[in-house]
């Protein structure tokens, strides 16, 4: 068992470099001249000179990983292009708005998926089974963002319920219980469009593995030792398939935050997708492979997490 | 608890597209940096509802030999937000470590013929110039040269300052917060040497969504939105709360026309028959109905007709004629069906894919190519990798700052947005010295009206639409000035 | 998803009007002339959702069988070869998997511009892991199985018991998963459209979307008809894998 | 005590056609401290009955009839009530113990759970208690291992005891144990039935004992209620004179073969394990060799060595002379015509996914030999020779019983008229007809094609009626190998006397079970 876990340990900074080198040699193996997309349109031959110099795009692409991978180790993530700051500040300012949509949405995911799993699986085959199982497919199949426009157009602008965009009321100084609340109004709608894919995916899975438990013999011998059927639930039939919904939500991360990145600008929340968004079109190279950076290391991670969750649960894994 | 902007009535909240990132005017020209931080700073000079000069920083000045020399006398009792005096030794660093290293358009167009900026004492700065230069006075309020505060700036990379997130300006409003992505909010400056603003804040709200930005306001959560979507016009239009008004002065360029670049080292373009038939091919009211929804001009020539120097009476371009077009096209015996590409940002899809039927009708078939900025200019003014391409050029307050790189032999090649056609002509060349040299407003007038008729005649780009900005507020606030300072007139109920 | 099928493949005859041609007043909403009605050019949106369509499911189809080629080929390999050579494969495909799918091909779409062919690569390129990690369990199910000792006993050789005794045993769940990323491809594609680095030559879904999107409170058809063929046929797809599987994995 | 009326139960799910599980309906009652046991072959639907009396039939399952719990209807009363009933009253042991306990949780808090069921008002930690009482009182030492003891640690017998525990916890009137041996080996198979017996005497329950093993039958209980068709008893006729056909040459040599697993084999134990250590034998055409010996002594990877799947890491096999062992890759596909095996899985030899007819072509398109046009008729003819028709060429495996499925890969061993057919282990998975039709098909194969025959089985009675020479294996070595009957007559090895001696067909279980309360 220690075996498996230091193995996949070694791994994950082997996965993470991989994947920013990958990153590093497409940003600088496009087409096109960065330092135009980079430093405006009105300047002259001399301007961009100027700029291609202070950048270091001239010299060799070797020479220019050797340098930007000897800084990363050393916790440097250059400045961005655009902004002149540090990467990883800019990053870090825009991480908790994300981990707030992405945590909720997640959050509402199980708390909305177990239930409705739990309730549809004992009515297997059932006509309810077959509806909520149609619904969930048909949240599945939706585009993020368009379901997002037509939940601002409804929600928001027609019904006046929810607020239209950002993360709190302009200008608003309001603390404590106040802020929360306007806090929440403003997440309400963004995290809920995020958690349509993860509610959808999470319900399938609860269903179909109670589902399955629920025929086991283990599920049987409880039954005949007279257990009311909630113990049975609970106790005997969602552990091995919240495992599964563990190990798929590990899997999920990456998607997730694709949906955010889509969310965040339909909503206008602050998060780290815009600055991904104007960071790939100015080809702010320290960003885009910060991003990445940060991204690839938490996908890994949340995978390691979600085996270990596994194995810790699952004795057979603990003392296999 | 209420979200509208009612429950603050003596604040201004005014959503913006996307982050600016920083907030230092002096080293970038990007419009959505300068839309925030410009109402910070001040220029030396700045300009008018016309575009005429009038006294900001600088109180008053003096032209001598024969335009060479600017002597500037600086206003008195300026001071900048953290209360350190503001002297004639913040204007020589601002130009000579920042300006004419970092600001792209004042760095190109004043580097070669600046000689030097000096300050004879604490309130006067002189610029002495090689040769006459006649637009300067036209560059220097704060979109062009914004004045930094030499005491916190001096001996740092101004790239990568921290004021450049923590400004101290000598502007109406001075700065309170920055949440990055979120909302970027500023005080009223008390004593601002042009009396202090009516209003008592200013917030920046950033909704990327053109969609969204438009329901804020409608929903009264936002009171201004510096650009509305055509589509969104007609809507806007209807609704008794709502104040629309256009405008060519931005940010991030002013008196900007959006034209068609023929490229001229193609065998195609060679004939002008070709380009004659092709402009006549394109219906240019169509383009300015159902794209733009009759926001912005038809041009009646290559110039903005904004920029007063420009003015072309009895010029002729020419008009949407079909039959002629395929006349033409016969006759330079223009293969039917031939493809043609045309590379434009995303931006002007809409506009490309009204050209592209139009081209169709005479049998011309063009192919689109929507590239992503970067790699556009280095196709485009690199590689001049093109038959067609949508370029929008922005005419500034001078022809000397926006058009001449349009036309002139040397800027073609590396530079972006520059001689796109490659358009080689040495009359034009000479046309544009000479124009840039004289004083007089009317003999400069007759120099350009020269240069539109020679571009006319040639036909290397076809002029397609001079673009306005539509500009909305809400109407419980009033008296918005136009250009960077919009804010510092204005008052909310 | 069937019937979506056949309107693409139907679309240049069903269409009413050229796609980019312009026939109508501008934004006219749905009527009977306009089923669907017209957009800021005047174009017939109905015929550009039916084109749309036809995109839309070839970027689907070659990305879909691209990876099913990458991915069952790896996956038969690695698990019918074992040893070092499934060890390599494997953590290649881990590696490509933790690719976050989405960033990869914006980013990809973003540097080397919007073309369909780029498109497809990217989606391709990191879509195949999932399916070979799949391919390899379902084969070193396989292998225990004494009919491919048979075989092996038979004489066959390794090509003839991989071809002929694995690769059937392997299709079901391979078309499963591939069922899964043709929907996953079509809602990428819209989404990429939407963040503007769809391949704009082409009347996609994910295009159409995109251009529709400003006119949400002016025209409301404009987005919602192709967000609705996109729902539809993506719908149709994970319906017809449900069916097929009996529980779509995710 | 328990009244069960003319009991039938009907599966119809959508999609499936309606399954009779019991039919005819069933009539039978047990009487209070009495033992009725409930035989039958497997399917015939004994597992069902037990569950319709416990309420506990799965969805899409319906019974009609009566099942009287002391004047009470079972089928037509409420699930709250039937609660009260399970586990109180009427207990169930399940019929497969590995996989009757949840994996995750250990298995003496799953008895403390099974306790507290009926019990609310006691502790958990009382409750933990009561369950290590009646885990000693079946015989599972001081709470087995202090790691926990999770299911998958405990060995398929002491997981039996737990079941037994959980069943016992509340002195139920009447214990329903289903299949409580088939899953355990010789000994503790004996252990169980007397705790059993032990249990019954001591709480006066009455127990429906379940199996479809005649012997345990016997042995445990008072009364039986058949259910489902009877099996013909073991058919004698073939007591035909074994290994008269001697044939010319020698068809197999093996010579000092061995074949070693690195560690990581399924026993895990680390070194390696000599599953084949120095054998030799030797087969004639026509000829019919049997090996015999325990699970796990190597007879398997013997056999699969002799067709090439095994790399022997010393010895020669040399088939009609020529060495297989070491061959080029060339030479060994042209050898391996001449020897192939049929394995003991009749369900995973053939492929799911291909129809019957194509699974006996393929090895003729291997090497050449499908005619063309005269194909199918080849398919036929082998068809026909393993005792099925024509029409079956167009069946899926999953369309055949097990054993028509087993004479399908005969039939595609013999399609290269191969010299010599290992068989390894065919009739452990058949029934007693199946059983029957293939014993008819291996004496055609030595009559009319003088095929030699290694035949791997554990059935001493078949063995002594079909093969002429017999060895024993034993951790990878032949003990004893002879004429099969002087062998089985008198074993000179002690290890082939206790074989032969263990063989259950000959030891009665029915003497008096002394249970003793030492444990
Ligand atoms: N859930 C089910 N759905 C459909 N058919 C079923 C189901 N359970 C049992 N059956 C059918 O009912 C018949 C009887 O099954 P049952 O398990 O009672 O046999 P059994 O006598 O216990 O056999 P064994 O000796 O193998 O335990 C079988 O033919 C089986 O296919
Ligand atoms: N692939 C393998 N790897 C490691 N050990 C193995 C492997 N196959 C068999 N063994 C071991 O070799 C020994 C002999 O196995 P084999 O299957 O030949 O026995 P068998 O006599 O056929 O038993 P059974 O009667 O159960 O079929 C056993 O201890 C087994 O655990
Ligand atoms: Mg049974
Ligand atoms: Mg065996």
């Amino acid at each position: 068992m220690m075996r498996y876990l230091v193995r996949r340990l070694l791994l994950v900074p082997l996965t993470v470099m991989a994947i920013v080198t990958i990153s590093f040699i497409m940003i600088h193996a496009a087409p096109g001249d960065p330092v135009l997309a980079l430093a405006g349109e009105h300047g002259d031959r001399a301007y961009y000179e100027f700029m291609r110099e202070r950048f270091g795009f001239d010299d060799p692409l070797p020479t220019r990983f050797v340098t930007y991978a000897s800084r990363v180790l050393r916790g440097d993530f250059g400045n961005s292009y655009v902004q002149g700051r540090s990467a990883a500040a800019l990053i870090a300012e825009r991480v908790p708005a994300t981990l707030l949509l992405t945590a909720s949405a997640l959050v509402l995911g199980a708390l909305v998926s177990i239930p409705l799993g739990l309730w549809t699986a004992r009515r297997a085959g059932g006509r309810w089974d077959g509806f909520v199982n149609f619904f969930a497919l048909t949240l599945y199949s939706m585009p993020l963002f368009w379901v997002g426009q037509m939940a601002v157009v409804v929600f928001a602008a027609r019904m006046g319920w929810l607020p239209v965009e950002g993360i709190a009321t302009a200008g608003s100084d309001a603390t404590g219980i106040h802020r929360v609340t306007d806090l929440l109004q403003h997440l309400a709608l963004p995290a809920v469009v995020l958690a349509s894919h993860e509610i959808a995916v999470l319900t399938r899975l609860v269903r179909s593995g109670v589902a399955q438990e629920l025929g086991r013999d283990h599920v049987r011998m409880a039954r005949a030792s007279g257990l009311s059927e909630r113990v049975i639930l609970l106790r005997h039939a969602l552990p091995r398939p919240m495992l599964t919904v563990v190990t798929v939500v590990g899997t999920r991360i990456g998607q997730l935050f694709a949906g955010a990145l889509v969310v965040e600008i339909v909503f206008g929340w602050p998060g780290m997708g815009r600055l991904l968004l104007s960071a790939l079109q100015a080809r702010d190279a320290p960003i885009l492979l910060a991003f990445f950076f940060l991204v690839s290391c938490s996908v890994v991670i949340a995978n390691l997490v979600a085996d270990v969750i596994y194995a810790a649960i699952d004795p057979r894994i603990r003392y296999g | 608890g209420d979200r509208t902007t009612e429950s603050r009535p003596d604040t201004l909240v005014a959503a913006i597209e996307s982050d600016p990132g920083q907030l230092n005017p002096a080293i970038t020209t990007s419009g959505g940096v300068h839309t925030v931080a410009d109402l910070l700073y001040n220029g030396l000079v700045g300009l008018d509802e016309h575009q005429r000069p009038v006294p900001e920083l600088a109180r008053s000045w003096t032209v001598d030999e024969d335009g060479r020399l600017y002597r500037f006398h600086l206003q008195t009792g300026v001071r900048w937000h953290d209360g350190r005096p503001f002297t004639a030794a913040d204007v020589v660093y601002s130009f000579n470590e920042v300006l004419l290293n970092f600001h792209a358009r004042t760095r190109a167009s004043l580097r070669a013929v600046l000689l030097s900026v000096d300050a004879v004492d604490d309130s006067t700065v002189e610029f002495h110039f090689r040769q006459p230069y006649s637009p300067f006075l036209q560059q220097l309020n704060v979109v062009e040269a914004p004045i930094l505060p030499r005491h916190l700036y001096a001996g740092r990379d101004p790239q990568t300052s921290r004021h450049n997130i923590a400004p101290v300006g000598t502007g109406p409003f001075r700065f309170v917060s920055y949440a990055p992505d979120a909302e970027i909010r500023y005080a009223r400056n008390p004593n601002y040497f042009g009396g202090p603003p009516a209003i008592a804040a200013v917030i920046f709200r950033v909704i990327p969504d053109p969609t969204a930005q438009v329901l804020a306001l409608e929903a009264g959560q936002v009171d201004w939105l510096f650009g509305v979507p055509a589509a969104q016009q007609k809507r806007l239009r209807g609704n008794p709360r709502v104040r629309m008004r256009q405008t060519t002065i931005g940010s991030g360029g002013t008196n900007c026309m959006v034209t068609l670049a023929f490229n001229l080292d193609r065998a195609a373009f060679t004939d002008v028959r070709i380009r004659r038939a092709i402009a006549h091919a394109i219906d240019r009211n169509a383009i300015l109905e159902r794209i733009q929804f009759g926001s912005g001009r038809v041009p009646l020539a290559p110039i903005s007709s904004r920029i007063p120097l420009a003015t072309a009476p009895g010029l002729q371009l020419p008009v949407y004629d079909t039959a002629l077009s395929a006349r033409l096209l016969e006759q330079a015996g223009w293969p039917r069906g031939q493809v043609l590409d045309l590379k434009l940002l995303p931006s002007f899809r809409a506009y490309a894919e009204l050209i592209r039927a139009q081209l169709r009708a005479v049998g011309i078939d063009a192919r689109l190519q929507l590239l992503e900025q970067a790699v556009f200019v280095h196709d485009v003014f690199d590689r001049r990798d093109f038959d067609m391409a949508m370029i929008s050029y922005c005419n500034g307050t001078d022809p000397q700052i926006g058009v001449r790189r349009q036309y002139v032999s040397s800027s073609i090649g590396a530079v972006p947005f520059s001689n796109a056609a490659g358009y080689r002509n040495a009359e034009m060349d000479s046309l544009f010295d000479v124009a840039g040299r004289l004083v007089e407003p009317a003999d400069r007038q007759r120099t350009y009206l020269h240069i539109q008729q020679l571009a006319v005649r040639d036909l290397p780009y076809i002029w397609l639409l001079e673009s306005e900005a539509t500009q909305a507020h809400l109407v419980r606030c009033a008296g918005f000035a136009f250009g960077a300072h919009f804010a510092a007139t204005a008052r909310c109920r | 998803m069937g019937a979506m099928g056949l309107l693409a493949l139907s679309a240049p005859l069903l269409a009413p009007a050229d796609p980019f041609a312009l026939v109508g007043a501008a934004l006219d909403p749905p009527s009977l002339h306009h089923l669907m009605g017209t957009d800021i050019l005047g174009r017939d949106l109905l015929s550009g959702v039916l084109y749309g369509a036809r995109t839309s499911l070839v970027v689907a189809g070659i990305t879909g069988a691209l990876a099913f080629i990458i991915g069952t080929g790896t996956g038969l390999v690695a698990g019918y070869a074992g040893g070092w050579t499934d060890d390599v494969l494997m953590r290649l495909a881990e590696i490509v998997q933790v690719l976050p799918r989405f960033f990869f091909a914006v980013l990809a779409v973003a540097l080397f511009g919007p073309g369909l062919d780029r498109i497809i690569l990217a989606l391709a390129i990191t879509s195949w892991p999932g399916l070979a990690r799949v391919v390899r369990a379902e084969v070193l199910a396989l292998r225990t199985q004494d009919f491919v000792r048979a075989a092996e006993a038979a004489g066959a050789s390794h090509t003839r018991i991989v071809m002929r005794e694995l690769l059937p045993g392997v299709l079901s769940p391979a078309f499963v998963m591939i069922g899964l990323l043709l929907g996953q491809v079509l809602l990428l594609e819209a989404s990429l459209g939407f963040l503007g680095l769809g391949d704009p030559n082409l009347a996609s879904w994910g295009a159409l979307i995109s251009q529709g999107q400003p006119f949400l409170l002016v025209a409301w058809w404009l987005p919602l008809f192709p967000g609705l063929a996109i729902t539809l046929t993506v719908l149709g797809m994970n319906l017809l894998v449900d069916a097929f599987s009996g529980s779509v994995p995710t | 005590m328990l009244q069960v009326e003319s009991l039938a139960v009907r599966f119809s799910r959508p999609g499936t056609a309606t399954v009779q599980a019991v039919d005819p309906p069933l009539n039978f009652a047990v009487h209070r401290g009495e033992t009725v046991g409930l035989a039958g072959p497997s399917g015939a639907g004994k597992t069902v009955t037990a569950l319709a009396i416990l309420g506990l039939l799965p969805t899409g399952a319906a019974a009609s009839g009566a099942v009287l719990w002391r004047g009470l209807n079972l089928l037509s009363s409420s699930e709250s009530l039937l609660r009260t009933l399970r586990g109180r009253e009427i207990a169930l042991i399940p019929q497969d113990p590995m996989s009757a306990l949840h994996p995750f949780y250990q298995v003496h808090r799953q008895v403390a759970e099974a306790v507290r069921a009926h019990q609310r008002d006691i502790t958990r930690s009382d409750a933990l208690d009561m369950a290590r009482l009646l885990l000693d009182r079946v015989g599972i030492p001081r709470f087995h291992g202090h790691d926990g003891g999770y299911p998958f640690q405990w060995s398929g017998g002491m997981l039996q005891r737990a079941l037994i525990a959980m069943a016992i916890a509340h002195g139920p009137a009447l214990i329903i144990a289903d299949e409580p041996t088939t899953a355990l080996d010789a000994t503790t198979r004996i252990e169980i039935l007397r705790l059993l017996r032990s249990v019954q005497e001591s709480t006066g329950s009455s127990i429906l004992l379940i199996t479809h093993d005649r012997d345990v039958m016997t042995a445990m209980a008072d009364r039986v209620v058949s259910i489902g068709r009877v099996p013909p008893p073991a058919s004698a006729h073939y007591a035909a004179t074994a290994g008269s056909e001697q044939s010319a040459g020698e068809v197999l040599r093996v010579v000092d073969l061995a074949v070693h697993y690195s560690g990581a084999g399924g026993s895990g134990a680390g070194g390696h394990v000599r599953a084949v250590d120095g054998v030799s034998l030797h087969i004639n055409g026509g000829e019919t060799f049997a090996i015999v010996g325990e699970s796990g002594c190597g007879k398997s990877t013997l056999a699969r060595t002799l067709v090439g799947l095994e790399r022997p890491i010393r010895g020669t096999i040399s088939i009609e002379g020529q060495n297989l062992v070491g061959a080029t890759r060339t030479a060994l596909r042209d050898r391996r015509r001449r020897i192939q095996i049929v394995f003991q899985d009749s369900a995973s030899a053939l492929n799911p996914r291909r129809k019957v007819g194509p699974c006996i072509a393929e090895p003729l398109h291997i090497h050449g030999c499908y005619r063309g046009k005269g194909g199918p008729a080849q398919v036929a003819a082998l068809l026909e020779l393993v005792g099925l028709a024509p029409y079956h060429a167009d069946r899926y495996p999953h369309q055949l019983s097990g054993g028509e499925r087993q004479r399908v890969a005969i039939a595609r061993a013999i399609a290269l008229q191969p010299a010599i057919v290992v068989l390894d282990e065919p009739f452990t998975a058949l029934d007693w007809g199946a059983r029957d039709d293939l014993l008819v098909v291996l004496r055609r194969l030595q009559t009319e094609f003088h095929t030699a025959l290694l035949l791997i089985a554990h059935d001493l009675q078949l063995v002594r009626q079909i093969a002429a020479r017999t060895a024993v294996m034993r951790d990878g070595k032949f003990v004893e190998q002879g004429e099969t009957a002087a062998l089985f007559a008198k074993p000179s090895h002690d290890y082939t006397r206790a074989l032969v001696a263990g063989s259950l067909a000959d030891q009665t279980v029915r003497q008096p079970l002394h249970l003793d309360h030492r444990r």
